[in-house]
């Protein structure tokens, strides 16, 4: 995946001197190789410099299109490299296998735990498999599932983030869409074990929410959080999709915005240049992450847990009564 | 496990009322096209006498209907950070919340009450669709979360009526974060095991209907309520076909398992009180 | 529908000298009633004599006849008549509505319960309507819905027992049927309320057990409980599916066999003819064996109530060990 | 909770075993219809090399692939009330459980076993589909409930391995009965949480699939295996139509949100132990 290298609109002066870099070094031959390995070296400067002057300064709509960027880490990398015996576990026991949701135990650093993911898809073929990402009502009642079989053996659980929303469709409405996701927010309440969410990519509304009830909600640098699309946004409020910048920029919903907020509690620095160029780096980073809230959270007692979480989302948006 | 024991009446200013629209006016069904005359719809609870289409009733008729001798308390409407985004559309957010704020006369699009039904202490929670949309951002979200509050501090069942296009997008995330706030409130009173009734009319759809409006201990709804997650022109345009008849209407609901009861507006007081009748009287624990 | 009589082939004599007695009523003038009152008295003498014969000492098939009698009366009579302000709820809150299984708060003797009840249908319109009694996984997990509910408002659980069996079709295999059974099963043994199940007519096999999981097992005089019909224990094991009287025999299926295996609690003794013939009395006499019952129970703690169902089930075909 | 610690072996005689059958004989698959030589078909636990059909394996060759070392213990089959309904059809009952116990070698349809698999002391539980159909009566459920009773002693997963044409007929309703007693077995051990796991082979029908064996924590399935309620020919009876491909067989419940995973026979004990390590390895509480 990661070498079909896709460049984003606002890359391409990267894009162009990255491409004359491979040009120099696939033309040289050993004899010009030191004349051209200065001149490569300093290209390879100045796109380094270009990444930090871009990527230090994003736009909200930017940072919408750096999150949902095709050679981003999904949650399958995210699992592969951070997750040990990885056992995949599926069905929500009463209707289907929504795969749009994967989950199941494993070990983070020695330690069990239960992911529970939304995941895109890489491909087409594999794209249609997930669902593209939106879950059905299974989808969230298989996640309701998983959160309630690890806090019945005490196992944490960490949900990954990384939708466009909830599947929008005939199926879900007649399954209960809305149920589906209102039970996966409540499980996340009755939970007695840790549980941190972390958005990875593009956390799209009640489909985000659904699995981020949590004890913890971390964000990736470049990562975006917000309850409705930008380009649904602008066709609603300015009647005009193309809007979607503007709209993007109103809604507020990058990781810095959310850390703000104190929705997000903290942000995984990205490599500069983004996640979908440094893939590995990336997870490691968010793996360190994780771990440290988690170390923090197992301390707790399973009450406490409960309790943090309550206190979290009670306070979140209220002013402090006063008398 | 009795609600109805320590019943207190707290000590609570009222809170604005919406003012009277004129009833000497003729209204036209949506439904049918006929023209009704306003002190028949009123008096009619806003059913069309015709066709028997449920209008939109507004929150003060709503709560005058439904509490013992429409006698009843408001709730505070919650202080909360307005327009914490600095929102501009087309128009700014705060001039939208002006104008809604002098039609409909109320703070917010949700205000609870508390009262006697059926001789039950009692909170009732009623969304105002007319206010931009019965949109949930902040001072909704923190308006269920503190009726429910009230309803566990005093012991009492706490009703919800929902009508609601979903979330408040101006509100940004942090009206996205009410969807799991009012879940909450609905966990803590389940933890008290007092009774959450939901009644959902139309339109209850969006982040709403996919969080505090689903997870009732019994859920009724209003005839021919659409009741949806994803907006009907939104599966239109993915799937490109028409969709079935009835699609996301009360009866719909009901069929797929989601509904307990659809109840006729008149009736509805009358089957509140009966429920409220069968969870008081509950099994007295054994020796 | 009491009054549109279906008599059951072993019942012809009776059906007969009832004829007779009608015939008599109707072509009888104030002239020659007198001669006739003496004849319709004593007429009416010999079929309460030979229901009495008849009835108490049925054939094991003969019970299954009786029990299936579409004039006996179902869930929605007993509801009907014994249930105050009876508020039917629906849905299991994940696909649909099966009215296979009806179900809903009420008074009973002025006190609250969950009624969660098989009901079969009176005619061809109801019968499609409740699917022949024959409920889908939805219909379990309706059951299993009320049931938690009642619990989480202490509320105590009755459950009527009418049923050929669960559903079988491709429908409710896709649904999961057999988790739908076995998670309605564990549903009874988690309640902290009472909970009493009355086999009303029919129980048929993992549909019925599905709602009878409970702190007393009641059945009327000439209900049934089997493992299997007749018809499919004939065809199994005889090859031949009109060899049921000799498996309704082998399977000792009713109420009395029950009894004396300590499966059934109580058996309510039915009015001498049938409840199919004395509709109002049988709901009565159900009506007050069910109120015993339910006195009892209510003077245990929510914690004895489970662990009654849980030594009952657990003593329940076992031989007391030794040492 | 960890399951692990309490690990006491306990004292009990070791139950009669399953006397082997003649590998040196060729055994035609099922599924692709190649001969394949006994020993060959005994080294690939029962899974056709050719076709990757799994054929039957019998209990003790199951119990020998899963325990470490094949090393193991039986637990007693219990005592129960033989033949409780005097029951005979075209011949008497007694019958049929004297020849089926000289056929198996063994005196029931389930056998347990406790000891250790990859270091954790766990207890297996298998079923015997050549004793008439691996049916459940009286003593294969109360054979589950002791092993779960033994489980729970012993603080111990317990392991199901599920075969079973259903409800054991000429038991009547003593044998429904055992539904719900299996089902309470699984309720106690949920209540001390120690993990139960269910290995759904080919075939699982009728009462056994319709209670302890459709409420695993983790289900597995091996390939190919069909699970059903109902059995297919009454289906394709009642609905007069072809059944689709596939049918009740574990990727279609897989598929239908019923079963964790599928996993072929060589990985079955690796995948196990896995499971146990990543259940025992629990979140140990705070202060
Ligand atoms: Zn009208
Ligand atoms: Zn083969």
């Amino acid at each position: 995946m990661a070498d079909k290298t896709i460049y984003l609109d606002f890359e391409e002066p990267i894009y162009k001197l990255e491409s004359k870099i491979q040009e120099l070094k696939s033309c040289c031959d050993d004899k010009l190789a030191k004349d051209f390995n200065k001149e490569i070296s300093n290209l390879e400067k100045k796109v380094q410099q270009m990444l930090k002057e871009t990527y230090s300064k994003l736009t909200p709509w930017q940072k919408v299109c750096v999150a949902r960027h095709a050679n981003r880490p999904h949650s399958i990398d995210y699992i592969n490299a951070l997750i040990d015996n990885f056992m995949p576990l599926a069905g929500d026991k009463s209707f289907g296998d929504d795969e749009a949701i994967i989950g199941g135990l494993g070990f983070f650093n020695g330690q069990s735990v239960m992911m529970v993911a939304q995941e895109k898809g890489n491909d087409l073929e594999s794209r249609i498999r997930h669902g593209f990402g939106m879950a059905k009502p299974e989808g969230y009642r298989k996640a309701k599932r998983l959160m309630d079989l690890a806090n019945h053996f005490n196992i944490p659980i960490i949900s990954l983030i990384d939708t466009a929303g909830a599947f929008p469709g005939i199926e879900g409405e007649e399954r209960g869409q809305a149920e589906a996701i209102a039970s996966c927010i409540m499980e996340g309440f009755k939970l007695e074990v840790p549980y941190i969410a972390v958005v990875i990519g593009e956390g799209g509304s009640g489909g985000a929410i659904a699995l981020a009830a949590a004890n913890r909600i971390l964000m990736l640098e470049h990562s975006i959080y917000s309850v409705i699309s930008p380009e649904g946004c602008a066709s609603i409020l300015w009647r005009d999709g193309a809007a979607m910048k503007k709209a993007a920029n109103a809604l507020k919903l990058t990781a810095q915005d959310l850390y703000k907020f104190g929705v997000a509690d903290e942000i995984i620095p990205e490599p500069c240049g983004g996640a979908h160029r440094f893939r590995e780096e990336t997870i490691k980073r968010a793996g360190d992450v994780i771990a440290k809230h988690l170390a923090e959270l197992k301390k707790m007692t399973p009450q406490n847990l409960s309790k943090d979480r309550e206190k979290k989302f009670l306070a979140m948006t209220r002013i402090a009564k006063e008398g | 496990m009795n609600w109805l024991l320590d019943y207190v009446r707290p000590k609570l200013s009222v809170a604005k009322t919406e003012k009277d629209v004129p009833d000497n006016l003729w209204d036209k069904c949506p439904q049918c096209d006929a023209m009704i005359y306003g002190q028949e719809l009123a008096k009619n609870l806003y059913v069309c006498p015709h066709c028997g289409y449920h209008l939109y009733l507004r929150p003060r008729k709503r709560l005058n209907m439904l509490f013992d001798d429409s006698e009843y308390t408001y709730l505070e409407t919650p202080k909360v950070k307005e327009d914490p985004l600095n929102f501009k559309d087309t128009k700014d957010y705060r001039s939208k919340l002006k104008s809604a704020r002098e039609k409909t006369k109320f703070d917010e699009a949700f205000v609870a009450a508390y009262g006697k039904m059926g001789g039950h202490g009692v909170v009732v929670g009623v969304m105002n669709f007319n206010f931009i949309g019965g949109s949930m951002g902040i001072a909704v979200g923190e308006g269920i979360v503190q009726a429910a509050e009230f309803a566990i501090k005093h012991h009492m069942p706490l009703i919800l009526v929902t009508a609601s296009g979903g979330a408040r997008m101006q509100e940004g995330i942090l009206s996205l974060m009410q969807m799991a706030r009012t879940t909450l409130a609905v966990k803590l009173l389940k933890d008290k095991h007092l009774p959450y009734i939901v009644v959902l009319t139309n339109p209850t759809t969006g982040g709403v209907s996919a969080s505090f409006a689903m997870l009732g201990d019994i859920t009724i709804a209003e005839p021919d309520a659409l009741i949806a997650f994803a907006g009907a022109r939104v599966i239109k345009e993915t799937i490109k076909a028409d969709l079935p008849a009835g699609f996301q209407k009360a009866e719909y609901l009901k069929k797929h398992g989601m509904v307990d009861m659809i109840v006729d507006r008149k009736d509805l007081r009358e089957k509140l009180i009966c429920l409220l009748n069968l969870l008081s009287n509950t099994f007295v624990k054994g020796e």
